[in-house]
């Protein structure tokens, strides 16, 4: 059994012992291994010159690592929490996501941004947030996470191989959750979605963290009769909505969970797509459960902000009422 | 002034120097007070980190072995000065008057900033690696048009000097000669990272590329940091601009209690800066000069312990904030839509309570 | 009559003369009144105190400008281009957003960050952005946007009382569309939608520079028997629904036109909470149109990237088809 | 040297001075080259601003005046050495070998980039102030990891030095010892803005806070500008570090074709400025020291005018992009959402050539 944390570890020795051109950079990744301990002994094990401690500076991170992709290296830089990632944000948008087209395919910039993100451990202000919104928002991105350890190992090395610049965004109060991995070879690709379990009453979509909060709604809705189908997205740019409108057609009731504010949030974008696909199939709205609109509160309130258990259930009954 | 060589006007040993440029006018009464003020404030962290160990706090960040930097440059400011923190200037907070159990409500989890700046002049702690240096500037910048004969101090770290901001705020605060004094406390680490790899220069050099003066000061040093800090205010007054101060320190616990140093730097480093701490060379001064007896100690010890306790008992019996908190403060003007989403969030706690829960 | 930018100048002006805190601040404000003039002859007038031409460093414009709002001032950021607003980010949403909050409402952040932005200019890379997406999805901050002389001129002034801060996106291919202004008093409060023309058929929203498109696209339609209610959203954060639910009811039927890329544009949000709230009323799904899921394109090809009256008529075309 | 000094090879006047830091080992058909350098530059610079004037052009970046700190900076390079412009480096483009046409692209708006920068080590135009600074340092950390024998060398403005994302790139080069040199054209102005509203210090003097040299040169003075980038690069190649050059110039254009600088600037300025042309010294140079003589300078200009034509005809002749180039390139890996978005455009756009439209 292997944490998600220690499962992208491993991803990262594997994509560090397979292609000498992948590089891990960022605040603190050397000697403490990160303060989530994600990138613990590989610089003891790669050198400093491939696992470089940065100067505390996250435009100076991404610039950099821009570079180092343009002279045909493969950077993984980690974003020490969430709420830090926006000093990179100029050079994300203008520069990471842009490059590529604006040099009409010539340029290549195969950079990977490892972002813990989300709540649920008790932390301090900018420490909690969900800003995927802002990154798949951003054409020329593209934006993955994972619920899973397996997921965590596979994806974070298929996102390595990419030649596109991919958000990775590692769902944090889950990197102690433990699974099985196989190290054979992945069951999906990095850009697929994963129907979780089947059920034919309703859709409940999710991904990251609260991909567990949907296993455990759909087991106390069964009990309840009602059988619901759960999907982890995995990635949120481009989205794999193919199973998501398929299922919706046969369920004809959605419910979308995620910790980030709903409005603009990923949820949006996918009610629409639904209701556009399925209009004619849907017995209800297609409905969010997400964070509230509001900054991430103090821990000894996140309880409340998180969307947990109830507040689907909520949302279900509400879906059945249509 | 060589690479090494730093404003000092009290050595190690506790013995009383004298520096031409800083020439230092304090009473006997003072020094006693500045004492008493280190001692508090190392009890204060000390009592915090507890609580933590305790599960009181989520977190807390302790200011260890940089007292004489906090208090020391928190005690050269005169009302009306404005101070902008960063998440550990306990020892500023203490000499602007900030009640201590405030400083604990952010690290227990209770609010983001729990204090009103306006009060003490001292600004909400910041935790986005040196934001608030620019907030600084413009504070200043608004002292400026106010035509106020007051001044900012902006706090950071070692690390911080890396990020665009606070040298985004090094060019505004030159240009517009802005009341701002930019008090750097190079502690040697950010987190894991020693001061190496952010500069290969001593950091107070940094100021002079940017058209203002740059001074490192041994920031264990109470009397050097003050004497310093207030010559630097005072310019800033008179609208000579901005002065850069580098307080060399050092962090004598981890960087926050989540941090582990262990895995990163040796153990004899931190023996080797016990030797200069700051509290026991203005102790050894005030004894060996006769300016200070056992009394005078003990009497100051009591005092701690009983900060302590208090704090203690403040923290605990600290309220957790209501529910509604979440909506609340977002915006300043009405908000219907959050007003909407609060009512909903309430109407559905209600639920529970009524037992309409399946 | 008197053209987008110009009212924007007289608001402004307004403003700094009814109150004394108000400054305005920005890269070339000052002798050259800003790259579109819309700060011009301001410097002359108030001084360099108060009309501050800026080192050329967007976060360093928002930081202080944070600053001087903490020390009573209310400042008016302009950003030169909508791509370059992106290093200011990390201020904007980890300061300026979340501040008020953070203070527990004791800190007040009257900001105005005045944004040109939208294409149709000709312009090159990183001045045709449409990026509202980024910011009324941060909770805190408050947007909007006009589409005529007459709300510019107020707007800026609402803009400018609020205690919020307030990102004001300036549609700059309408800055010299030119008609009447009324100084006496505004027709509407800052955060109100406005139904520009009644109809039965069809609800057009829009918000910016594409009203005007969604006028002509109304014109047409009338032409062709169809009645569509053309709706100018004007607040982008927060929304004000309940009269394009109103109308969604009436028509059943709604078209959300916008330049930004439709992919988490304001649309999806919008489209999302009328299917929830009018979910028994639609006749047809509410439809998007906006901006390609690209970079904003070379000027040779923007004709094709905006969305125009051709490709309004077209989703129209669909509505009515369900 | 003083605030004001600046390192001079060749003085306004055309006479040959020598600099004992800097000495320039350089022949005369190397002197004759680089004088053929300047005048296809300008010439290339002046026919692109009647293209615009034309509208054959949406908008163009001067490099008028700008020649020699350009040229004198892009001769330096060696092959392997990687140029990162800004938007108004067509004289590096051009000592680069990029086919001029070429530069014309984004400004037309046919693309925002319109050549592949590994065919002669030089990056795109940027247009955002200052980043590029953070991929040149990155790209020369990957010339260290690669244990290549090349340096790296960054153009951007006086204005960009006020950018966070400038300062950054100076301390990752610095503790890096990256292999850049930074090479700031001082063209005094920033759009509207003097130099003074970003710095009340000599530019050059800010490398010494991050740890590695400054150096003010003459950015008319092609020869002087060759000798110091050499220098430079030589130290970066030596695994010294970065450098940072200071050319000294002036911006003899609008700052664009959109921009209009009799509302922000003296004529008077300008005329001052004519009287250090970067072309006339060394023309006069080698007039006087009969090193060229007329035909020498007639078949220059014809050479000029030939390569203007020949421009002048290339972008005529430009093709317009293709509409699905809206689409392609966003990805370098397949992107079915995009495909799908792109084939339902094309299916919309032929319905309309099919007469489909009501
Ligand atoms: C923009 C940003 N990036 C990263 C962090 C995470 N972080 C918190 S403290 C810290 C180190 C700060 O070091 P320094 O500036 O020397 O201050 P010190 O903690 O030593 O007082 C880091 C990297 C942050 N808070 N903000
Ligand atoms: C981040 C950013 N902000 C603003 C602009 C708009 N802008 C374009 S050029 C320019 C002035 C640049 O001055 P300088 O760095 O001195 O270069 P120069 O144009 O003189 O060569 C400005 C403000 C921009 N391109 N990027
Ligand atoms: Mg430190
Ligand atoms: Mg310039």
């Amino acid at each position: 059994m292997i944490t998600i944390g220690k499962a992208i570890n491993m991803g990262l020795r594997r994509a560090l012992t397979e292609d000498p051109k992948v590089l891990v950079m960022g605040e603190d990744v050397g000697k403490l291994g990160g303060v989530f301990r994600v990138t613990e002994n590989l610089q003891s094990e790669f050198g400093e010159d491939r696992i470089i401690d940065t100067p505390l500076a996250e435009s100076g991170i991404l610039g950099t690592a821009i570079g180092l992709a343009l002279r045909g290296y493969r950077p993984v830089c980690e974003i020490q929490f969430d709420g830090f990632v926006y000093p990179a944000f100029d050079q994300i948008t203008s520069q990471l996501a842009k490059m590529h087209s604006r040099s009409l395919g010539t340029l290549k910039l195969p950079v990977v941004v490892r972002i813990p993100y989300g709540g649920g451990i008790g932390a301090v202000e900018h420490h909690s947030e969900s800003n995927e919104t802002y990154f798949a928002h951003t054409a020329g991105l593209r934006v993955v996470t994972c619920s899973n350890p397996n997921d965590a190992y596979w994806m974070i090395q298929q996102a390595i191989q990419s030649d596109d610049p991919v958000i990775f965004f590692e769902p944090k109060r889950r990197y102690w959750d433990k699974a099985e991995i196989d190290e054979a070879a992945p069951s999906l690709g990095l850009h697929e979605t994963r129907t979780v379990q089947e059920g034919n009453d309703l859709t409940l979509i999710s991904y990251g963290p609260t991909v567990r909060t949907a296993i455990e709604v759909a087991a106390v809705c069964a009990k309840e009769g009602r059988s619901v189908e759960v999907m982890d997205l995995r990635t949120l740019s481009p989205l794999d909505l193919a199973p998501v409108f398929e299922s919706a057609q046969k369920t004809g009731r959605v419910v979308i969970l995620h910790e980030a504010p709903t409005f603009l949030g990923l949820g949006a974008e996918i009610a629409s797509q639904i209701t556009e696909e399925c209009f004619y199939s849907l017995d209800a709205p297609v409905l969010r459960v997400g964070g509230f609109n509001v900054p991430y509160p103090p821990a000894r309130l996140e309880e409340h902000y998180l969307p947990d258990l109830d507040r689907t259930l909520d949302a279900i009954d509400r879906a059945f009422a249509f | 002034m060589s690479e090494l060589q730093l404003v000092q006007i009290l050595s190690p040993e506790g013995e009383l120097l004298t520096d031409p440029e800083y020439p230092l006018e304090i009473s006997t009464e003072e020094i006693r007070a500045l004492y008493r003020d280190l001692v508090m404030v190392r009890r204060f962290d000390v009592e915090a980190t507890a609580l933590q160990r305790q599960g009181e706090l989520g977190l807390w960040a302790q200011s260890l072995g940089q007292e004489a930097a906090q208090v020391g440059s928190g005690r050269a400011l005169i009302p009306g000065d404005y101070a902008f923190p960063t998440y550990r200037e306990h020892g500023v907070a203490w000499a602007k008057g900030v009640p201590p159990e405030k400083l604990l409500g952010m690290y227990r989890g209770i609010n983001h900033g729990g204090w009103n700046p306006h009060d003490n002049d001292f600004h909400l702690y910041t935790l986005v690696i040196g934001s608030q240096t620019l907030h600084a500037t413009g504070y200043a910048m608004g002292i400026q048009r106010d035509k106020s004969n007051n001044a900012v101090i902006a706090y950071f770290g070692d690390g911080a000097t890396s990020q665009g901001d606070v040298n985004e705020a090094f060019t505004f605060a030159s240009v517009y000669h802005a009341p701002v004094v930019f008090f750097c406390q190079n502690n040697q680490w950010a987190i894991s990272q020693p001061i190496e790899s952010q500069t290969k220069v001593a950091l107070y050099k940094r100021a002079a590329g940017f058209g203002f003066p740059g001074v490192r000061v041994d920031g264990n040093d109470v009397l050097a940091v003050l004497a310093v800090t207030r010559v630097a205010l005072a310019r800033a007054r008179a609208g000579e601009g901005p002065t850069l101060i580098e307080a060399f320190t050092y962090r004598m616990g981890a960087h926050t209690t989540s941090d582990d140093p262990s895995r990163y730097r040796l153990a004899q480093e931190l023996e080797e800066w016990k030797l200069k701490d700051p509290i026991a060379r203005v102790k050894s001064y005030l004894t060996r000069s006769g300016l200070a007896n056992e009394d005078f100690f003990a009497d100051i010890e009591k005092e701690a312990e009983a900060m302590a306790s208090k704090l203690r008992g403040d923290i605990i019996d600290a309220e957790d904030p209501y529910v509604e908190a979440i909506f609340d403060h977002v915006y300043a003007e009405p908000h219907p839509i959050l007003e909407a989403e609060k009512n909903a969030y309430i109407n559905y706690l209600e639920s529970f309570a009524e037992g309409d829960m399946k």
